[in-house]
């Protein structure tokens, strides 16, 4: 088993969260969670790559994205809740106030 | 044959393939399902595969890391908006022309990444076997001592990054009720007589006579 | 770990991290609405941050740079003259943001004290020297932004612009990310000096070109350039407009030091690669931003394209060696300057319950108040580029940069946008000197709001007088790099 | 005296407190009564179930006036009545619902022949369905077996009514 | 003569009283007044030095300011009058002055603006004919745009948007050509300056093209016959003011910037393509000067006039080349081009505040309502009949000279040339004379006209300084031939070198 | 070879039953031990009749008799409940439960997975029991069990904050996040073992670690007065049975950890060569059973506290005083005082 299963695992991951980023038109939760795909797949090429150079440094980036993803995720969360309070939806098509 | 399927190499390749079958299916319905409930959920295997895919990289410090802040913490947080916040799930509506062209340019991009990372690359690739580590090293304080030591200012940095999503998101979702009732007992205890009674010195009606007609 | 004498060096950003969490505090214990207070200690904070800046480059050998925090950090000639510009710009954006939200009746001290954290974020990704921190500082940066343009969360534009910005700027990340892996995977190392050795080493770099591909969609979805600039007008228009002028201004000046750190500094040995793509890039975006900036009329929407048409011309200067990258330094602190100005002056115009929003909105400002058309005017000519403003000039040198290197048509592009893009400019001076005025509301910014605005506009004359110095900074600057 | 507050507090002392009470009763003795071994004495007043007494001469005491029926509150009683061949008034039926009665006694105090009663016993039970009416026939047996307790009873309080 | 930083001082003064009467703000407007003209007088004032020290015996620039203003582009704060220049800055002081005094009663609305706008205005004008870096050339000719565009815009008539716009769009389109060709210049000899510019070497196809995005600015600007069409409609909506300024002294921008671009920087490809802009003069001449003939506006009239008149100008200029060829008497065509701009920036100037003078009071610019003005206002059918006649060229006014210089020169090139820019006196005397003929002579057309009093003092004041400058220039134009003289023919040596 | 791998194979599986059925067993006792510690404090007996052969062993045989009931009756599922999730949800709890015992030595060497990194471990491990707590809230389908759940989740997952601070104090002292190696770390009698230095993280962690395991007077979560019975009120029979399985496991786990982490785990309180001082699989199941007694203690002592008073008592006092007294550690180990450093 090479770092190449791993990368393109990784690569898989992030074609599906982009995906899912862009097909997706009924739900924001979706949006987010796919955008922790996307990290999730960063991580995991991180991770690979610091095993197989045995170096550290990639374990610890990937402490911080985790550490950044979660706060991140908490605002998104709360910008949601704050989005549904006022429209009692979270269709992505109904963002669409803004236009021009 | 057999003592190939059985040595360590082949279990791990063998748990490779698993948990990476677990982690694109998981992904996979993560982003299709209908119910976010059960993306969620499938959101939640999606790490615990990859934790255990990084546990297979021995870096056993983040994997536990990921399941202790992502499925602990943060997922639980997207249950709670996902259950407090009353989600209607849509009929499907079919797949829109919008829909099927996303997914023809993600599979390209997907065999596309595949055929670079799978073909191109491997020439390109640092090294091919993984580092095995002696018996007593740990995991642990390796990561730990390059970040206390090496990167101790992004460390104190991303405390600020925490401090700033707490302030963001008290900000956001914290509301003062309007028909808040609940008064002050700190005020009440120190109410005094004379906030509370107004005398007020009047002159002494005169009948009827409002508009004074004298 | 680190050693005492390394915090001089930081001085800085300890001293902007503590007025945040003062500001923070005296925001939540201080009752008075008006929150002067809060403004000053922002104010103030800034101040003895930019005394530490000045002093500690006094102190250090001009062009020597010093990496602290193991290589965590650097303190160099471009981060001390960056710094300077972004707490510069800062003043205003303080002033002006709290006229803003008194008249929306929003005003909060957590606003001020994530835009200090914004602040910190922007000098982290000035001085950062390791992906990490500069990753760290730009996720500082976002997540204040984030929290601000919702800030006005009862506005249903305000939480649609934040949740687009939020998902866009989280995609980004993430393809910021993945292409650091790559480079990451390729060099083995996330230091900035060491990737560059690493790349001027080996022979293949086909992996870090693949990772370069990553991070300069993420760097350029951050810095809103076209094609990936989808965000900008909307969160421009969206937000309140005290955060659309703190979005437009410092954190570009940000971005752009992350831009030289990432693609000059690191990946310096790929230059060619690079160029290329930042040239499409570039060009794009100053297409598209004047372009589409013809149509609008919604000012902050307006500004929002031209702001897409002036970070191609930034990207322009990238072209252009260092020669170049000063040349984009320059614009970019002048751009900032504008656009601080610019948002100023709708919020000047603005008044309760009321935001001068839409073009038609200057309609007769002349007549209203002639000093205001005036110093709008000055603002206005110089985004377009009109000499003899400050805006002309940087537009100029920049071109100048790219030129040397023979890019002659990407030049002749350039300019011509720019000429087409002087008349949505055009526009908005003849809407407010040549139409008549629909309302006669008296402007009620106060003293102070109006006399710093003044002197934001009149720098855009000013500053034509420290030309030579400016620019000699940035070749300083860059030189040292 | 905000400090003394807040280091009694931040102490624990009254949580020890609380636990300091709970801990000494734990080896205190049980206030338990281990019935069925051991049973409290009942009150002469003690409400269980009913039973329909006799004169001394085997005569129901019984005369049908329906006054029991009438103030039932829970309406568990059900009473038809005849003339006997003596031409005496008698219930051809009576019926106490068990599940409706809630044990009030107002029918043994409106009852003018002391026939209806409330004796002592409250540990029974049914063992099948529509058991929990007791006809005539039960009631009469259960104050055939009970006629002395219940006796005894009325007149240990008979001077307290 | 640089400690005195004279022509600093004349560019920044200026400004400065625009700053200063902008924060006047809009209630004190008599104060507005006030300070600008004080303002522009201390501007004429000091360019009476300007006049009186100038070394008539030198090419070389003088006054000379130097200063390294943005190094990395080595554009420099460079300023330097020769013979060319000097004349025109003199002329704009004075302008400007006249133009102030004239806007004094008319203009009621944002008086300090106007003033303000005016001084920038004229700032921009005198850095634009005392650059000497061409950066610093481009940007003050940019810079103009802005008051110009509000002067236009803000006072103008009834459909000062449209003009003003169009305006704008035509002046700054060709400026930025030039900004092209000002960078290619100095991608190929690393300076901004323009004397070194002229010496470098260059290609007969890059000069073509130089010479193009060159002309296209300064065709415009002057304007030529295919991109005339903003001026009638500037002119038309423009107040008075604006009008004067335009044609007195903006005009002449685009003459000037080719004497200080085209011919030095690309000798060879102007004289290959003279015949281009000879051809274009002398339609403009011809066929604009008929045009002129059935206007019915009296500004739209006098805006065409411009236009042929300035038609000859670029005859002139162009000229020169043939006579190089052909040896004969360069001198005469330039100094008349240059004779040309300045007469025409007095006689243009006047005409247009004279109409401005009978639009005051009567609201209408058409000729057909008025008749008989003589009649009424005595005292300004005179200045209008002069300055009508020395439009028309008549000998003895300042008309004269240059068209006469231009036309004798234009002889020794080609005679057909001549022939059409002679015919030309006669349109001109034709449009004049007519509209004089309309407007001051004859019966008394209207109520309107029988009401009108002459103009005042304030107004005679500026018509017969005008008058004078018309009469001095026309009897004795040796002082400003004079002044030229060695320039031109330092221009003269520059040109007829070829530079392939 | 390959037998070697199929032993190594069997010889693991052996070692987890071996925890886990007498964890199942003391789960059940602790049962009973509950209720009759609580009756003794109430001044009651607390179940005393169930035997065996017709003894009856002072109700000894009780949770035999629940298991039984429990398991024979039927599983009720609510109209429109995601069967599925419904089933899932007290698996998941009684999964992670007994997940986190693979690291917890019980004695030198007697520890199933002496894994470096165990106490981030069994920190994941009991932060993912909410997962049990929140899919049963929402796939029974009915409000009391969503309220319920979602109080309870917020609760656990606030603790766990002041827990895991607590935690990083006795990360401090031992320098190892490997749970043999902080027991090695008190060795040397009562002085040296870590409350002492840590005494308020030591209450801090015991008491969040009540909260987290929503027992009184933190049990709001299925406080009946409003909730009816919280999360689990759908729940009934053998489903029910595993849900309160997983929450006694999670009791034990709480306080073997506590005994671990702040007790010195196997360690004798005793200094010397006697036979008492000897360290000894039993003085850890004393200390364990210490704090068992004292979970039962504070139901039986303290009434139930207000939701918000809970939030408050994580967020506003717990969490600070940690920090707070994480820094007087951290001076502590820079300046090694005592023995403990």
């Amino acid at each position: 088993m090479s770092l190449i299963h791993y990368l393109v695992l990784a690569g898989v991951l992030f074609v599906i969260s982009i995906a899912g980023i862009f097909i997706n038109r009924r739900n924001v939760l979706i949006l987010l969670m796919s955008i922790e795909l996307m990290l999730l797949s960063v991580n995991i090429n991180f991770i690979a790559f610091s095993s197989y150079l045995n170096d550290v440094q990639g374990q610890v980036f990937v402490f911080f994205i985790l550490t950044v993803a979660a706060a991140e995720a908490a605002i998104g969360l709360a910008i949601l809740v704050v989005i549904f309070r006022q429209r009692k939806s979270l269709e992505v098509d109904n963002l669409n106030e803004l236009k021009g | 044959m057999i003592e190939y399927l059985l040595s360590g190499e082949f279990y791990q390749i063998m748990l490779f393939y698993v948990y990476s079958a677990i982690l694109i299916g998981a992904a996979l319905a993560v982003v299709t399902m209908r119910n976010s409930i059960y993306s969620a959920l499938f959101l939640i295997l999606c790490f615990f595969s990859a934790a255990a895919l990084w546990m297979l990289l021995e870096a056993e410090f983040l994997a536990l890391t990921l399941v202790l802040v992502y499925v602990g913490a943060v997922m639980v947080l997207f249950l709670f908006v996902i259950m407090m916040l009353d989600i209607k799930v849509k009929a499907k509506s079919g797949m829109s022309n919008y829909t099927k062209v996303g997914l023809l340019v993600a599979l390209i991009m997907a065999i596309e990444m595949i055929l670079l990372l799978g073909k191109k690359l491997v020439g390109v690739l640092p090294q091919d076997d993984l580092v095995k580590h002696a018996q007593g090293h740990s995991n642990v304080s390796e990561v730990a001592t390059s970040l206390y030591m090496k990167y101790s200012l992004p460390f104190e940095l991303a405390s600020v990054v925490l401090l700033v999503a707490i302030i963001a998101a008290v900000l956001l979702t914290l509301r003062r009720r309007d028909d808040y009732k609940i008064v002050n007992p700190e005020s009440q205890v120190h109410v005094k007589a004379k906030d509370r009674m107004r005398v007020v010195k009047m002159d002494a009606e005169r009948g009827n006579n409002i508009g004074g007609e004298e | 770990m680190f050693g005492w004498s390394e915090l001089t060096p930081a001085l800085p950003e300890l001293i902007i991290l503590a007025t945040a969490c003062a500001v923070l505090l005296l925001g939540l214990f201080s009752r008075s609405e008006k929150g002067g207070l809060l403004v000053l200690t922002s104010i103030i904070g800034v101040v003895f941050a930019a005394i530490a800046t000045a002093k500690s480059h006094m102190g250090a050998h001009e062009l020597v740079k010093q990496v602290l925090f193991n290589g965590n950090f650097v303190r160099d000639y471009m981060g001390d003259i960056l710094k300077i510009a972004v707490y510069f710009i800062m003043l205003f954006v303080f002033i002006y943001s709290k006229q803003y939200l008194r008249n929306k009746n929003i005003f909060k001290g957590e606003f001020y004290a994530l835009m200090l954290f914004g602040l910190l974020g922007i000098m982290i990704m000035i001085s950062g020297y390791n992906y990490i921190t500069l990753y760290i500082g730009l996720e500082l940066v976002a997540l204040s932004s984030y929290a601000l343009v919702a800030f006005d969360r009862d506005n249903a534009q305000s939480n649609e612009s934040a949740m687009k910005y939020f998902i866009l700027g989280a995609i980004a990340s993430g393809m910021l990310l993945y292409g650091m892996s790559m480079i990451y995977g390729a060099t083995g190392t996330l230091q900035i000096d060491e990737i560059s050795a690493a790349i001027g080493q080996s022979q293949n770099n086909l992996l870090v070109v693949f990772g370069l591909v990553f991070v300069l969609v993420g760097v350029s979805f951050k810095l809103g350039a076209a094609p990936f600039h989808m965000w900008v007008p909307d969160v421009y228009q969206g937000a309140p407009t005290a955060t659309t002028l703190f979005i437009s201004s410092a954190p570009k000046i940000a971005a752009f030091a992350f831009a030289i750190r990432i693609l000059a500094q690191s990946l310096d040995g790929i230059i060619d690669q690079w160029q290329q793509i930042v040239a499409v890039i570039a060009i794009l975006s100053i297409i598209i931003g004047n372009l589409f900036a013809l149509q609008q009329d919604n000012i902050k929407r307006l500004f929002a394209y031209s702001t897409v048409s002036h970070i191609g011309f930034m990207l322009l200067g990238f072209l252009g060696g260092e020669d170049g990258y000063s040349a984009s330094m320059f614009y970019i602190i002048t751009y900032a300057l504008m656009s601080v100005a610019g948002f100023g002056m709708i919020i000047v115009l603005s008044c309760k319950g009321f935001e001068a929003e839409k073009i038609s909105d200057f309609k007769g400002l002349n007549q209203r108040n002639g000093w205001f058309a005036f110093m709008m005017l000055l603002i206005i000519a110089s985004m377009a580029g009109f000499p003899p403003l400050v805006g002309f000039i940087s537009k100029l040198v920049v071109l100048k940069a790219v030129v040397d290197q023979g890019y002659y048509v990407l030049a002749g592009i350039a300019v011509i946008f720019a000429v087409i893009g002087s008349f949505y400019y055009l526009k908005i001076i003849k809407t407010m000197y040549f139409d008549e005025s629909d309302n006669d509301q008296e402007i009620t910014a106060g003293f102070d709001v109006k006399s710093i605005l003044s002197f934001n506009a009149l720098l855009q004359l000013g500053l034509l007088l420290f030309i030579p110095s400016i620019l000699s900074y940035g070749v300083k600057a860059i030189g040292s790099l | 005296m905000k400090i003394i507050k807040y280091l009694k507090s931040l102490t624990l002392k009254e949580l020890l407190n609380g636990m300091t009470v709970t801990g000494k009763y734990f080896f205190k003795r049980k206030f338990t009564i281990r019935y069925p071994e051991e049973k409290t004495p009942k009150s002469d007043r003690f409400r269980g179930l009913h039973a329909l007494r006799r004169y001394e001469n085997g005569e129901e005491r019984c005369i049908a006036c329906k006054l029991c029926e009438a103030v039932c509150p829970a309406l568990a009683i059900t009473i038809d009545s005849e003339m006997r061949e003596d031409g005496s008034r008698r219930t051809t039926k009576y019926e106490i619902d068990l599940f409706k009665c809630i044990y009030c006694g107002f029918c043994e105090e409106s009852c003018p022949v002391d026939s209806i009663v409330l004796t002592d016993i409250h540990e029974f039970h049914f063992e099948g369905k529509d058991k929990n009416v007791l006809d005539k026939q039960q009631l009469l047996a259960i104050g055939d077996m009970r006629e002395k307790e219940v006796a005894n009873a009325r007149k240990n309080d008979a001077e307290y009514r | 003569m640089s400690s005195l930083s004279l022509l600093s001082l004349l560019i920044w003064l200026p400004i400065l009283a625009a700053f200063g009467i902008l924060a006047l703000g809009p209630q004190r407007a008599g104060m507005a007044r006030l300070f600008a003209l004080a303002s522009s007088l201390v501007s004429l004032v000091l360019s009476i030095p300007l006049w009186m020290n100038f070394d008539k015996t030198t090419a070389a620039m003088q006054f000379v300011e130097k200063f390294n203003w943005i190094p990395t582009l080595n554009i420099n704060y460079h300023l330097g009058v020769d013979g060319i220049a000097m004349p025109l800055i003199v002329l704009t002081t004075f302008i400007t002055v006249l133009t102030i005094l004239s806007a004094w009663k008319v203009i009621q609305k944002n008086v300090h603006q106007f003033m303000a706008a005016f001084l920038m205005l004229e700032a921009m004008m005198i850095g634009v004919f005392c650059a000497q870096d061409a950066m610093l050339f481009y940007i003050f000719f940019e810079a103009m745009l802005i008051p110009m565009f509000l002067i236009i815009g803000v006072w103008g008539g009834p459909n000062r948007v449209y003009a003003t716009i169009k305006f704008f769009i035509y002046t700054f389109f060709g400026s930025v050509f030039m900004l092209i060709a000002l960078i290619y210049l100095y991608m190929k000899g690393g300076t901004f300056n323009i004397a070194e510019m002229a010496a470098i070497p260059l290609s007969l196809t890059e000069q073509i093209w130089l010479f193009f995005a060159f002309f296209l600015a300064f065709a415009v600007k002057i304007p030529m016959f295919p991109v005339h069409t903003w001026l009638p409609d500037a002119h038309v909506e423009a107040p008075t003011a604006g009008s004067v300024i335009l044609a007195a002294i903006m005009l002449k921008i685009g003459g000037y910037g080719f004497l200080r671009f085209s011919l030095p920087i690309t000798p060879d490809a102007s004289s290959e393509l003279g015949w281009l802009v000879i051809t274009l003069s002398l339609i403009a001449i011809v066929y604009i000067g008929l045009i002129a003939m059935v206007q019915k506006d009296m500004k739209k009239l006098i805006a065409y006039s411009s236009i042929s008149h300035m038609g000859f100008v670029t005859l002139g200029i162009f000229i020169a080349f043939m006579l190089i060829a052909k040896g004969g008497d360069t001198h005469m065509a330039l100094e008349g081009a240059m004779a040309q701009m300045v007469s025409h920036g007095f006689i243009s100037a006047a005409l247009f505040l004279c109409v401005g003078v009978l639009y005051d009071r009567m609201h209408t610019r058409l000729i057909r309502d008025y008749g008989g003005v003589i009649n009424t206002m005595p005292l300004f059918g005179a200045f209008f009949v002069f300055f009508a006649m020395s439009n028309a060229g008549l000998p003895g006014t300042s008309g004269f000279v240059g068209e006469f210089m231009v036309i004798l020169s234009a002889f020794q090139a080609n005679f057909w040339f001549a022939f059409l820019a002679a015919i030309t006196l006669i349109f001109g005397a034709a449009y004049s004379l007519w509209m004089v003929k309309r407007v001051v002579f004859g019966e008394v057309k209207s109520e309107a006209v029988s009401q009108l009093t002459d103009i005042t003092k304030r107004e005679t004041f500026i018509l017969a300084v005008l008058a004078i400058a018309v009469l001095a220039l026309g009897l004795y134009p040796e002082p400003l031939i004079d002044v030229m003289r060695v320039s031109v023919s330092h221009l003269i040596e520059l040109i007829s070198i070829s530079k392939v | 070879m390959i037998w070697d791998q199929i032993w190594m194979i069997i010889w693991t599986l052996l070692k987890i039953v071996a925890i886990v059925l007498p964890l199942i067993i003391v789960v059940a006792y602790l049962t009973y031990a509950e209720r009759r510690v609580i009756g003794f404090m109430q001044g009651r007996m607390g179940p005393n009749r169930v035997g065996l052969f017709g003894f009856k062993l002072w109700g000894l045989a009780q949770p035999f008799a629940d298991t039984v009931k429990l398991l024979l009756k039927e599983i009720i599922f609510p109209a429109n409940a995601n069967k599925f999730l419904f089933l899932m949800a007290p698996v998941i709890t009684l999964a992670t439960a007994f997940a986190a015992w693979a690291v917890v030595p019980f004695s030198d060497g007697l520890v199933l997975a002496d894994i470096n990194a165990g106490l981030v471990y069994i920190l994941a491990m009991t932060s993912l029991g909410v997962y049990g707590v929140i899919i049963a809230g929402w796939a029974s389908n009915s409000k009391y069990a969503l309220l319920g759940a979602l109080r309870s989740a917020a609760q656990i997952v606030s603790y766990e904050i002041s827990m895991g601070f607590a935690l990083v104090g006795v990360l401090i002292a031992a320098g190892s996040l490997n749970l043999t190696t902080i027991v090695h770390g008190q060795a040397g009698g009562i002085g040296h073992w870590f409350f002492i230095p840590l005494l308020p993280l030591f209450v801090i962690y015991f008491i969040s670690g009540v909260a987290e395991t929503n027992r009184a007077p933190f049990d709001v979560a299925e406080g009946e007065s409003e909730i009816v019975a919280g999360f689990h009120v759908e729940y009934s029979g053998a489903a029910f049975a595993l849900f309160f399985l997983g929450e006694y496991a999670n009791m034990i786990m709480i306080s073997s950890l506590a005994a671990i982490m702040f007790l010195g785990g196997w360690y004798s309180p005793f200094s010397g060569d006697s036979w008492i001082a000897q360290p000894s699989i039993l003085w850890f199941f004393m200390k364990t059973g210490f704090f068992l007694l004292l979970y039962l203690w504070f139901r039986a002592t303290f009434p139930r506290y207000r939701y918000d008073q809970i939030m408050r008592l994580g967020w506003k006092v717990f969490i600070p005083i940690c920090i707070v007294w994480i820094m007087v550690v951290a001076v502590m180990k820079v300046y090694h005082v005592g023995p403990w450093f």
